[in-house]
């Protein structure tokens, strides 16, 4: 079906007008969904380009995440608008930081993974804060005795991070400085780095969206 | 004994620790923390491994190759140090330094010539790949602090829509109060001039009580805002609402007469 | 003072973006104060009727109501905007749950305590948002001063919690862990040495039979 100009702008003025009553990311298939499913996604995508270039030169931009497209203020303004309202989110600690580092380089992990990387007890409270924020949740569990939860990022994890996918988190391999130190023994060290393998993927028992991925 | 001494006295003739029956008798060369920040730096450790790969970092040891010896001595004066300050620390670090101490000793033991070479490990093997791991994930989680984050580093754009239709209203949980608490902790932490206090729910939730009920009826008699058959607790709790809501000048007490009838009503105004 | 066209096509987009970003009414005074009352009421005023006419052609109108100036998304994409609405459930922002948070904490407490502990001035749209739901009434008022309305959490806010008193609230005495502790092993933590519960009893922000507790 071709569209003419003033249907295309009429789309774009529509999408628009969700992206900004919208509090949360939109995906292809809610914005389809508000035309009745009668425009297609390729349409949409088109329109969403043309409006991403629209809001270039202004003081918003549009984004795609994990969930969706969504119109963000710039971080440019940050400093002034905190003068009108300090929203900022908690400083975690480093034990809520490390923890949730944990569960998105290795998901899905159980608590017990996550304590044997950082050699100290994880305590529920710092797993419930990342669940409350809505970063985490449990994703199933490992077939062992105790059948223990096996965690994992959620969408709203990527999306506050303004990330699409997980392979958008910084990069593990850079960080290996001390890998890089002495070469030598890099690539022997490296292997011994994976995960343990008492999570053979056959006794996983993952029921969410969830796919395990390598990371690395 | 405070590790504040411990660093002040000359390392060969005293003996500053003792840890399972050995004595410990050497400081770390490198140990030159300032001693007033030593029992704060202690506690900032997120735990041994953590600890570890401070000392192999402070003096650019080679963590594929660490001298074990030096290592476990140091790792001993600070696990010294934290059991003086703050016991519960000491347990899981505990655990390292038998691990340490264990390594040390096989790594003492001459290698067997009976094994092949590919299934000789190295003592330490296991240790330098948690400490890999660990610092692996202590930079990631580094990376993704600095990260970009939404409310924080930039605000979503969500306006107003003046919709004809009835909208359910946003729910929430318990949860998420909870989790706003602790973004006022966070600003009152860093504003530093204010103290968020423990809460002594009942009193207040008494205290609300009560207001709410002077506001429906002028006066009460004292004894009328106890619920006795709710137990000495109840009793206790509103009492001490009473005095805080009367320190507060939002009630006003009023007694006759010696042993005669107490009257509770709301304060006119100052 | 004489603005020259850059200083005013920045003082735009900064209104711009704080109007994006904020979900209530922004008020000339608020906007003021992003600009630590260095712009003038009347450039304020300029903007935004500039603003007004660049928002004449998109999906978004800038309007005047009671409180202030917004940003509110045209009428005439209701019935589309209609069809997303059921996924997506409004949220209140970060302003409106931690002076919930505290009302439901502290209570009874006025404005001016929750001002005292957020740091910021609280709009009486907020408080305005939560009376509306029936979460929070005035319950009295302090006898000082001004005498300053009390308020304090209804029942429908127990209700609505799935809550059968004040003290089933999730407990607040373990969250320091979860709150960033010492970032390095640098100067920083000779600040934090001495900060604790022996802070002096005059800057408690919050009157009543408060014990003091550190944050650590």
């Amino acid at each position: 079906m071709e569209l003419n100009e003033n249907e295309i702008t009429d789309i774009k003025r529509s999408i628009e007008a969700a992206l900004l009553a919208s509090s949360e990311p939109l995906s292809i298939q809610d914005i389809k969904r508000m035309f009745n499913d009668e425009v297609s996604a390729l349409v949409v995508k088109d329109a969403l380009a043309e409006l991403a270039g629209d809001w270039l030169t202004r003081s918003g931009e549009l984004v795609e995440v994990a969930s969706g497209w969504r119109i963000q203020v710039r971080a440019e303004f940050q400093q002034k608008l905190e003068k009108l309202e300090p929203q900022r989110p908690p400083k975690y600690s480093r034990a809520v930081l490390e923890t949730l580092a944990i569960i998105a380089y290795k998901q899905p992990v159980t608590r017990g993974d996550i304590e044997d990387v950082r050699g100290v007890a994880v305590s529920p409270n710092i797993l419930k804060t990342l669940e409350v924020r809505g970063w985490i949740d449990q994703i199933g569990v490992r077939e062992t005795p105790g059948r223990p939860a096996l965690f994992g990022t959620t969408d709203t994890f990527l999306d506050d991070l303004g990330l699409k996918a997980l392979s958008d988190l910084p990069p593990l391999d850079d960080l290996g400085e001390l890998i890089e130190a002495t070469p030598d023994h890099g690539e022997q060290m490296t292997l011994d780095v994976g995960y343990g393998g008492d999570a053979a993927p056959d006794s996983l028992s993952v029921h969410g969206a969830v796919a395990p991925r390598s990371l690395n | 004994m405070d590790p504040a001494d411990l660093l002040t006295i000359p390392a060969e003739q005293t003996r500053i620790g003792t840890f399972r029956g050995e004595p410990i008798i050497d400081l770390p060369a490198n140990l030159y923390i300032p001693p007033e920040a030593l029992q704060i730096m202690l506690e900032s450790f997120e735990g041994p491994l953590d600890l570890l790969l401070f000392l192999i970092r402070k003096q650019n040891l080679d963590v594929l190759d660490i001298p074990m010896a030096d290592l476990t001595r140091q790792y001993m004066v600070y696990v010294e140090s934290m059991k003086v300050h703050n016991l519960e620390l000491a347990a899981e670090y505990l655990l390292m330094a038998a691990v340490l101490t264990e390594i040390k000793s096989r790594m003492l033991l001459p290698r067997l010539a009976t094994g092949s070479e590919d299934e000789e490990l190295d003592p330490r093997a296991e240790l330098v790949r948690r400490l890999i791991e660990y610092e692996r994930m202590k930079k990631a989680s580094i990376r993704l602090d600095e990260h970009p984050v939404i409310d924080r580093d930039f605000y979503r754009a969500s306006l107003c829509f003046e919709k004809s239709n009835y909208v359910a209203p946003p729910t929430i949980s318990p949860d998420d109060l909870r989790m706003a608490w602790v973004g006022i902790i966070n600003r009152a932490k860093n504003n530093r001039h204010h103290t968020i206090s423990r809460e002594e729910l009942s009193v207040r939730q008494h205290m609300s009580q009560i207001l709410r009920r002077l506001k429906d009826q002028q006066f009460f008699r004292f004894d009328e805002l106890f619920e006795v058959d709710k137990g000495v607790q109840y009793v206790v709790v509103a009492f001490l609402a009473i005095l805080e809501l009367a320190k507060d000048n939002s009630i006003e007490l009023s007694q006759h007469g010696v042993f005669s009838t107490i009257y509770v009503r709301l304060s006119n105004g100052a």
